[in-house]
């Protein structure tokens, strides 16, 4: 019943929402659906409410296919992770207002309900239904409230994306009529067996997919774009969420349906995944844009969860389960302080800047927390995450760990010289206008940072949420 | 060569140099009665084919009411030789090799099957007899035969109003 | 049968009604009435109630494909006259006569969905054609119409010259004109007849439905007729002679796919890519439609190529969701002055309901999920793909699409994100209100498309 | 039975309740109360440590290892988040939490200009620095010591930036915080290898495992150069040892307690630590012992000419660091451990003593500027002097000592290490001496308001001086070598169980009482030598110009900083920029649009079929069924 | 008569409609050449159905066969006349309107 849910109430929620004409009601409106959803996920967790995590009703007999949930680890992982980003999301945002309020906050609860289907769906034909439903709010909500090159880029961003989508429904139709019973069902898809040929080049319709929107380089250039010009709140869920739709999707997809081709290719896949670390890595240095350098940064970051998904070995699977939460969070809480700093400040440019420290004490203290979460400090979330994947990824091939290691070290590089830029040194007549953050903003802000130490102390029940989907994944490649 | 054969040839002859003539020839109305000709000609081998019926309406339909109607239009536009300007060349050529490709290809696919040759045509038989033709007509051929005059009220109507002058 | 009689007998109704009536607005009421008759007479079709219960010495065939179709055509139809029916009698002086030549296209769609002998596919055909030289002319004044008209006809009818030899040398081959007969095999000697057949009737057919490189009258010919009647021809007519299309292919040479179905990948190919391509540079929004109208005719085709249940129900589903996505746009297209993009700068601030009906049907063309598009093109391309053969082009036919989107997205663009003040039209209640019946059609078949798909199987 | 080692995590604990409560308070926290809980929390993890120090002395004490919870327990790899108590921890314990107090209580009073919030957010770095030196040296497996690791790197970083204001400030912080992080990438690797080759990283496991193993064996090799990589960036050893004198931008008491006495020592700790896989992989040692000999040389050839007072003593602190290094690589880990215990007490000293002077004279750090501060800083000068006397290696001074330990080692392993070793023993007894001469003998050269001013520091700084100076005195006691008395190296004997394995492997080099004689005798006169020359020579003409000639290479630090700069930022940024503008905006992003353009172009040209004209149309027809002929009817029949 | 004569005739016929269609440019002759090409299929068809007729006499000599095709012919000229009416009211109407009937006029459509 929850698996349901999750989506009906943002569903319903976001449809509701366009009627909620008056900004304030619109805004608290979504964020009590939001906090809805959030209650749901965490009491199922809490009851730890097996039976609750699946649901399957009749949708489209003739094509085999129903409607389909299941929670695995990974799923229930990352249902949680976007049940919890949302509130953070509408609180941190909760002083920037938009044209039309109504509308883009009903498009951004459809665009949670969409986010949350892929990470939900257990039939091939409604995962392709969530992955597309889960594209068009985000295209309406960065086209009408982004920046000024918006249209262009949005376009971009949406016929890139369109177009893998449409390759992996290629792939998926042709799965269909191998399957033994006609069924879209995870179950029957992943019993068909294929020949080692007919699994390549599946295998690269369904990557094409996925790769663009996670994104491995080379497919990455609409991402910085798009980060920079969509409205904050959107970039958000964007980054923190469906990034990890990408990777979500290799998880239960890819791996288990190809797994002779993912074998026959991983060099090529953890190949690009490592140069892409190290490439973005080296473009992050480069940037002015904050919002750009964390676009670029969480390429990189992406790309080691790539090369640890197909590592095939345990350490670098849960590695990348628990990256997926934490990756979202930070990531989350870095655009929390780059909104933070344009609403008062107006510019992202980090040139313009500086000084921030004496003005804005408590969001500097935060920054450096979510940036060194960033880099990956010891008893941070993303420790545990890196340390496991670049374990993994060692044992796959020590030279990719060696190369991999190096974005380590420039991560720190571009993280220390955001913090410095922005932060420290004497404030200019901008940033000497600026105020500290109010409450509002410092508890969503310490709830991410409570998630960081939290896990990157104590990972022990993530680690025990995600066995399964592990087991799963290494069971096919036996 | 028996009087058939003859009698085929000089059709062939006159319906292939009338449509020719009836392309090539400037005037609109020589092209017209070119055409008429070419009409007759292909009258005389249904006869040849013992198609009598076809044969008649051929030459009441087309050559009787058809035509007459274009000759009425071309009249009434009073046009003459002159009033064409020549047509671009080129175009003019790649249609002609066109057509005649096309041809090309047509013979080229059909005389690839010498058993063809040998296939005889029956000039005899009263299949085209209007006793036969007739009762097939009201019988297995009734519904289109009563269709196509859906066909006709919608020319009709359509050659009223378009033709209708005044708005 | 009885949609038949129906339209044509309803035709002649309303030809006099124009004598007596004089008013020129009750000819829509006229009409509806009338198409509501074929919609009841088709629904006793399917019930197989009819007024003549003959197939003619199997000159028609009552297939429950066929019938349903017909309903689709006819729902679309009565929408249309909903829609644009006082856009109609705007046209010229003769609203009566339009619609009864409308009511005669219908009565050749019956025949053409239901024929079983090529003659009357023949004549089915001529009867669709040749209101719509007239429909596209009738506008006289328009310089623009009279040039479409004649070329619409002059290209027309030399197809029709195509296609009769296509089926005179089809008879060479089998000596008949049933199509139960062509699926035999011809003897030896006459299987280049059959071949020669097959290619010249395809390529007549694909003029029809304006498939490349047989499309060219298309663009122009949608772009010089009235608005209202291009939203006739692009819809109901190219739906039905897309089921006739496909009746031939399953029941005449169904047999013998694959010497034929190259050509068919050939033509879908040029389809595709013409008419994606060529979409993308329009300034002006009605002769995008134009050749979008190209670029859908050729995933219709998949529906050709690939001869079998799931590429039946796809055209069904394919004909249901284009028509009514169609038809809505036009009906917003009549209403306005400026068919450039431009023109449509800023409506959602104007019109915001009208915007929103309009992209939830430009959406549905685009074949984005939740639409009944998306459904439409799954059916025929999972049609391509269970024929296990030609990947390729099912693969190129996905990449138009997503190039589909860039022209379809361009409006959405040009309606909401772009500064402009949206032009004035005037938009009734009643109208709103059909146009969201439209949306709704369009989003219920998208979520769940049983409920058209069932119906073949019902009764 | 409970006894006081389980107890043993309130030790971190304490600094991390006291970084909690000065980092959230601190805007409602005074001062005092703030100082007070930052030294609190310090002397409270001291006690406790003094407890469990105790316990460890016990006759036949074995390391016990104390399990808090499951940390990561993935892939067969279980790594509990675990401390072990042991002499070599305990002893650091001592060492951390006692000089970490007495230089809380001094910062008290030197920081006292500070604003409030800023005063306690200084204290809860310090705090914070502690609790993750503390978990450094106490965690029962590499992970935890890793966690440590990078923490005290944080912390450097944070508290060298601590004046974030100033941008060279920020600048050193994060030099340093990137060389760590360089340093830190190849102790991780290092971590895998042994992931990889022993499945596990608890120390125990690990180093039994290794016993096993025949000495030499690649894999080991492998790992230890490894590890020493994270040692030389945490150290500050060659190649990675520039972001240490910079680091000095940061208070001075940080300087004591980060960049003397305790972080740069964990590079020692980690080896002495793993002792016994360095015993079994002699390349690597000598790896060490080179390179720790080299940076001991060029650090005391750059402190010769250096004129800020933190800069010669940090350049010191590289150097003396290189002799611990030595220590390791000639397998006197005893030594090196003792020289890291005296050294904290001596050099914490002398920073203190330096920040006590450059408070008193108003944040002058320049030495050329200072002099005959003797009478005017009475304490300073002396435990400054007692502190000088340590370093130089003067019997009984507890440098003297532990120097000598190592030395002595170096010349049982080679008599070359020892040569070059007691040539920079000599620098750093002549740069030391100079350092003090210019700063207290002499006459004054500052301006006559600094003199006006200058005065006595407070006690919460004096009474650290004092207690550092008497333990800089005595602390080598605990190691006298047998030389002079029959096993009263009592530190030897303490810390033997954790050494044991290595010193059954390792082949000990025996060297004669007589020859040790010789070498003790030689040393101590050259440096006497030394410092008398140094003291005459600058107590009466004291250099005020600026050094030319080789001089000024070694003023400018033989340009490694500039040499890195070349080759490693610069390309670096170069590269960038290069990918940015080339293969990024034209290379693959061009791709991309070029597909979309070329889509637009394609469209503008097909148009062009459209051309109007019914004759080109139907010929086009007329093409495509010629085509279409050919194919069906040449191709598929 | 071998069956190929007529075929050749027909298919020449028609080939000569298709040029006449591509090179002139005159509607109401272009038209005319499209009459042609229907009466090329007529004579086709009508010598398609004597061959089948052959061939049924061949197996029973009192079979009737071939009829269809006749009719079929009827049918076409019914259509052609029909369409002609139509054609030429739309050429009329396009020659009021700009007084010519040269297709090469027609091109306020294009691109």
């Amino acid at each position: 019943m929850t698996a349901l849910l999750l989506i009906l109430v943002p569903l319903i929620g976001g449809l509701v929402t366009f009627f909620v004409k008056q900004e304030s009601q619109a805004k608290l409106w979504s964020f009590v659906v939001s906090l809805v959803t959030l209650a749901a996920m965490s009491v199922n967790l809490l009851m730890h409410d097996e039976a609750g995590r699946s649901f399957t009703a009749e949708w489209l007999p003739m094509l085999g296919s129903s409607f389909a949930l299941q929670m695995d680890g990974a799923s229930t992982l990352l249902c949680f992770l976007t049940s919890l980003c949302y509130p953070i999301i509408f609180s941190s945002t909760w002083k920037s207002s938009y044209a039309s309020p109504n509308s883009f906050y009903g498009l951004m609860l459809l665009a949670q309900a969409g986010i949350t289907g892929v990470f939900l769906a257990a039939d091939g034909l409604l995962f392709y239904f969530f992955w597309e439903l889960a594209l068009i709010p985000v295209y309406f909500l960065c086209s009408k409230w982004g920046g000024e090159k918006r249209i262009a880029v949005t376009f971009k961003f949406f016929i890139y994306t369109f177009i893998g989508s449409l390759l992996m429904l290629v792939g998926l139709l042709y799965m269909y009529y191998q399957t033994a019973d006609a069924s879209f069902s995870m179950q029957s898809l992943y019993a068909v067996k294929l020949t080692g040929e007919q699994q390549s080049w599946l295998f690269w319709l369904f990557f094409v997919a996925f790769a663009v929107k996670m994104p491995v380089f080379p497919f990455h250039t609409w991402q910085p774009d798009t980060y920079e010009q969509s409205p904050t709140a959107v970039t958000m869920v964007l980054s923190a969420l469906m990034v990890k739709m990408g990777l979500f999707a290799v998880i239960r997809w890819l791996l288990p349906l190809f797994p002779d081709a993912a074998v026959q290719y991983d060099n090529i896949v953890i190949g690009l995944s490592v140069i892409g670390m190290i490439y973005a890595s080296i473009l992050a240095m480069q940037q002015d844009d904050i919002k750009r350098l964390i676009a670029y940064s969480s390429i990189a970051h992406i790309g080691l969860m790539s090369a640890a998904l197909f590592v095939n070995n345990e350490s670098g699977l849960q590695g990348a389960m628990i990256q997926l939460f934490s990756h979202g969070v930070n990531v989350l809480g870095m655009w929390i302080v780059i909104e933070l700093i344009e609403r008062r400040f107006g510019t992202r440019k980090m040139s313009e800047l500086g000084g921030l420290a004496q003005k804005a004490p408590g969001l500097t203290i935060l920054l450096v927390i979510v940036a060194l979460a960033n880099v990956a400090l010891p008893l941070t979330n993303a420790f545990i995450g890196e340390f496991l994947m670049f374990n993994g990824l060692f044992k796959f091939n020590i030279w990719y760990a060696a190369v991999g290691g190096l974005s380590v070290i420039l991560s720190a590089i571009y993280s220390l010289r955001m913090i410095q830029k922005v932060f420290y040194g004497n404030e200019n007549i901008l940033t000497a206008t600026g105020a500290d953050i109010n409450w509002v903003e410092k508890a969503s802000l310490a709830v991410i940072v409570v998630a960081i130490f939290v896990m990157g102390v104590y990972p022990k029940p993530v680690f025990e949420l995600t066995t399964d989907t592990v087991t799963l994944i290494l069971g096919v490649f036996k | 060569m028996s009087i058939t054969e003859i009698l085929f040839w000089f059709l062939c002859a006159l319906a292939l140099g009338g449509a020719l003539m009836m392309v090539t020839s400037k005037n609109p109305v020589y092209s017209v009665l070119w055409l008429v000709v070419v009409f007759f000609a292909i009258s005389g081998h249904y006869i040849l084919l013992n198609a009598q019926f076809l044969a008649v309406v051929n030459i009441i339909v087309y050559a009787g009411a058809i035509m007459v109607l274009f000759l009425f239009v071309i009249m009434l536009m009073n046009m003459n030789a002159d009033n064409e300007p020549q047509k671009n060349k080129w175009l003019k050529i790649a249609g002609a090799v066109a057509g005649g490709s096309l041809m090309l290809v047509f013979v080229a696919a059909l005389r690839q099957t010498e058993t063809l040759q040998a296939q005889q045509v029956n000039m005899g038989g009263e299949a085209g007899l209007i006793k036969v033709l007739g009762k097939t007509l009201f019988t297995d051929y009734v519904l289109p035969f009563e269709i196509s005059s859906v066909l006709f009220l919608s020319a009709m109507v359509g050659a009223v109003v378009i033709g209708k002058k005044g708005d | 049968m009885n949609l038949i009689l129906i339209s044509a007998i309803w035709g002649i109704v309303m030809m006099f009604s124009g004598l007596f009536l004089k008013s020129k607005s009750s000819a829509k009421t006229v009409a509806l009435i009338g198409s509501i008759a074929l919609l009841i007479g088709n629904f006793f079709d399917l019930s197989g109630k009819m007024i003549i219960n003959s197939n003619f010495n199997g000159m028609l065939q009552y297939e429950r494909f066929g019938l349903l179709f017909l309903t689709v055509l006819v729902l679309a139809l009565i929408m249309y006259i909903l829609l644009s029916g006082k856009d109609v009698e705007a046209v010229g002086n003769h609203p009566f006569e339009y619609f009864a030549l409308i009511f005669f296209v219908m009565s050749g769609a019956g025949l053409v969905a239901l024929f079983n002998n090529l003659l009357i596919l023949f004549i089915g055909i001529e009867i669709i054609s040749i209101p719509l030289y007239i429909l596209t002319g009738s506008d006289k004044r328009n310089l623009k119409g009279n040039e479409a008209a004649l070329k619409y006809f002059l290209m027309g009818s030399f197809s029709t010259g195509i296609m009769l030899m296509g089926i005179a040398f089809l008879y060479g081959a089998t000596g008949s004109f049933q199509l139960e007969q062509l699926m035999l095999q011809p003897q030896e000697d006459y299987k280049i007849f059959m071949l020669i057949g097959i290619v010249m009737i395809m390529v007549a057919l694909a003029f029809k439905v304006s498939a490349a490189p047989f499309h060219f009258w298309t663009p122009d010919v949608y772009d010089g007729a009235p608005t209202v009647f291009t939203s006739f021809m692009a819809t109901i007519v190219k739906a039905a002679v897309f089921i006739g299309f496909v009746n031939l292919f399953a029941n005449a040479f169904g047999n013998k796919t694959g010497n034929w179905q190259m050509t068919v990948a050939i033509i879908t190919t040029l389809t595709l890519f013409i008419g994606n391509i060529t979409a993308v540079y329009q300034q002006s929004v009605k002769r995008m439609l134009a050749y979008s109208s190209i670029a859908q005719a050729g995933f219709m085709m998949f529906a050709v190529f690939a001869i079998n249940d799931m590429a039946k129900q796809g055209l069904l589903l394919y004909a249901a969701a284009y028509c009514f996505a169609t038809i809505g746009i036009f009906a917003v297209l009549v209403k306005m002055k400026d068919y450039t993009f431009d023109g449509f700068n800023g409506l959602a601030k104007k019109q915001p309901l009208v915007a929103l009906v309009l992209t939830v049907c430009l959406l549905s063309l685009a074949g984005i999920p939740l639409t009944a598009g998306f459904f439409a093109k799954y059916f025929v391309l999972a049609a391509a793909v269970k024929t296990g053969t030609y990947l390729w082009l099912v693969i190129f036919a996905v990449v138009m699409a997503a190039v589909s989107v860039y022209y379809y997205f361009r409006v959405i663009q040009a309606m909401y994100f772009k500064e402009g003040e949206g032009q004035e039209m005037l938009i009734t209640v009643p109208f709103k209100a059909l146009l969201v019946t439209v949306a709704a059609v369009v989003i219920l078949l998208g979520v769940y498309p049983s409920l058209l798909l069932n119906w073949l199987t019902l009764f | 039975m409970k006894s006081i080692i389980d107890l043993v995590y309130l030790v971190p604990l304490f600094p991390l309740i006291g970084f909690l409560i000065n980092g959230l308070g601190r805007k409602n926290l005074s001062k005092s109360l703030s100082g007070i809980i930052g030294s609190g929390v310090i002397l409270a993890s001291f006690v406790v440590s003094l407890l469990i120090f105790n316990e460890t002395r016990a006759e036949g004490f074995i390391a016990t290892t104390v399990n808090l919870f499951e940390f990561i327990n993935v892939a067969g790899l279980n790594i509990p988040f675990a401390f072990q108590v042991d002499q070599l921890s305990a002893l650091f314990l001592l060492i951390i939490t006692g000089v970490g107090f007495l230089i809380h209580v001094y910062s008290t009073s030197y920081m006292h200009e500070e604003e409030p919030h800023h005063y306690a957010r200084y204290f809860s770095f310090l705090n914070l620095f502690v609790f993750s030196m503390l978990l450094l040296v106490l965690g029962a497996n590499y992970l935890i010591m890793f966690i440590g690791w990078e923490g005290v790197g944080l912390c450097s970083y944070l508290l060298i930036g601590y004046w974030f204001k100033n941008t060279e400030y920020g600048n050193a912080a994060r030099k340093a915080f990137v060389m760590n992080r360089i340093g830190d990438l190849g102790f991780l690797l290092g971590l895998f290898f042994i992931i990889q080759q022993f499945g596990s990283l608890t120390y125990t496991e690990v180093f039994s495992q290794a016993e096993g193993m025949f000495k030499g064996d690649a894999i080991i090799v492998v790992i230890t150069l490894l590890l020493f990589v994270g040692a030389t960036g945490k150290s500050a050893q060659i190649p990675l040892y520039t972001w240490l004198p910079d680091a000095m931008a940061g208070p001075t008491p940080v300087s004591a307690l980060i960049h003397a006495a305790t972080m740069v020592t964990a590079g020692i700790y980690m080896i002495a630590r793993s002792n016994i896989l360095y015993t079994l992989a002699p390349v690597s040692q000598t790896v060490v012992a080179v390179v720790g000999l080299a940076t001991a040389i060029l650090a005391a050839t750059i402190a010769l000419k250096q004129n800020d007072i933190k800069k010669v003593l940090a350049y010191s602190t590289v150097s003396q660091l290189g002799y611990m290094f030595l220590g390791l690589g000639v397998g006197a880990y005893t030594g090196a451990v003792f020289h890291v215990m005296t050294h904290a007490f001596f050099k914490a000293l002398l920073f203190l003593g330096a920040g006590s002077v450059i408070h008193a004279m108003h944040h002058e750090q320049d030495i050329r500027k200072m002099g005959g501060l003797a009478k005017k800083l009475p304490t300073t000068h002396w435990t400054f002097l007692a502190g000088c006397i340590a370093i130089a290696g003067i019997p009984p001074f507890s440098g003297f000592f532990s120097k000598d330990e190592i030395l002595v080692h170096a010349f049982a392993a080679n008599p070359v290490y020892y040569v070059i070793g007691l040539a920079g023993a000599l620098m750093t007894a002549f740069y030391m001496f100079r350092l003090y001469a210019m700063t207290f003998r002499g006459t004054f050269r500052g301006t006559h308001e600094q003199e006006h001013h200058l005065h006595e520091s407070p006690w919460q700084m004096t009474m650290p001086l004092i207690v550092l100076a008497v333990l800089a005195i005595v602390a080598g006691f605990v190691g006298i070598p047998e030389l002079f008395a029959a096993d009263a190296h009592k530190l030897e004997h303490y810390l033997a169980p954790v050494f044991k394995a290595s010193t059954e492997i390792a082949e000990t080099h025996h060297v004669e009482h007589s020859t040790e004689y010789i070498l003790l005798a030689v040393s101590i006169t050259l440096i006497v030598l030394s410092i008398l020359y140094a003291l005459n020579r600058f107590s009466k003409k004291p250099e005020t110009g600026e050094a030319e000639g080789f001089g000024k290479v070694l003023a400018n630090k033989w340009y490694v900083d500039e040499l890195y700069n070349s080759i490693v930022t610069k390309p670096l940024n170069g590269l960038g920029a290069f990918t940015n503008r080339f293969i990024e905006k034209s290379g693959i992003d061009g791709i991309v649009n070029g597909v979309g353009k070329s889509v637009q172009w394609g469209g503008r040209q097909l148009r062009l079929m459209q051309s109007g004209q019914v004759g080109s149309y139907v010929l086009w027809m007329v093409l495509g069924i010629l085509i279409l002929f050919v194919i069906t009817i040449t191709i598929l029949k | 008569m071998p069956i190929n004569y007529y075929i050749i005739l027909a298919v020449a016929l028609f080939s000569i409609g298709v040029a006449g269609v591509l090179t002139r440019r005159n509607a109401i002759i272009i038209f005319m050449c499209i009459e042609l090409m229907l009466n090329a299929v007529n004579l086709l068809l009508v010598a398609f159905s004597k061959m089948h007729y052959a061939n049924a006499v061949a197996i029973n000599p009192s079979a009737i066969a071939g009829t269809e095709a006749q009719l079929f012919v009827f049918f076409i000229m019914v259509v052609a006349a029909a369409e002609v009416s139509v054609g030429l009211a739309i050429i009329v109407m396009m020659y009021r309107n700009i007084h010519s009937v040269d297709v090469n006029f027609l091109n306020r459509l294009k691109h």
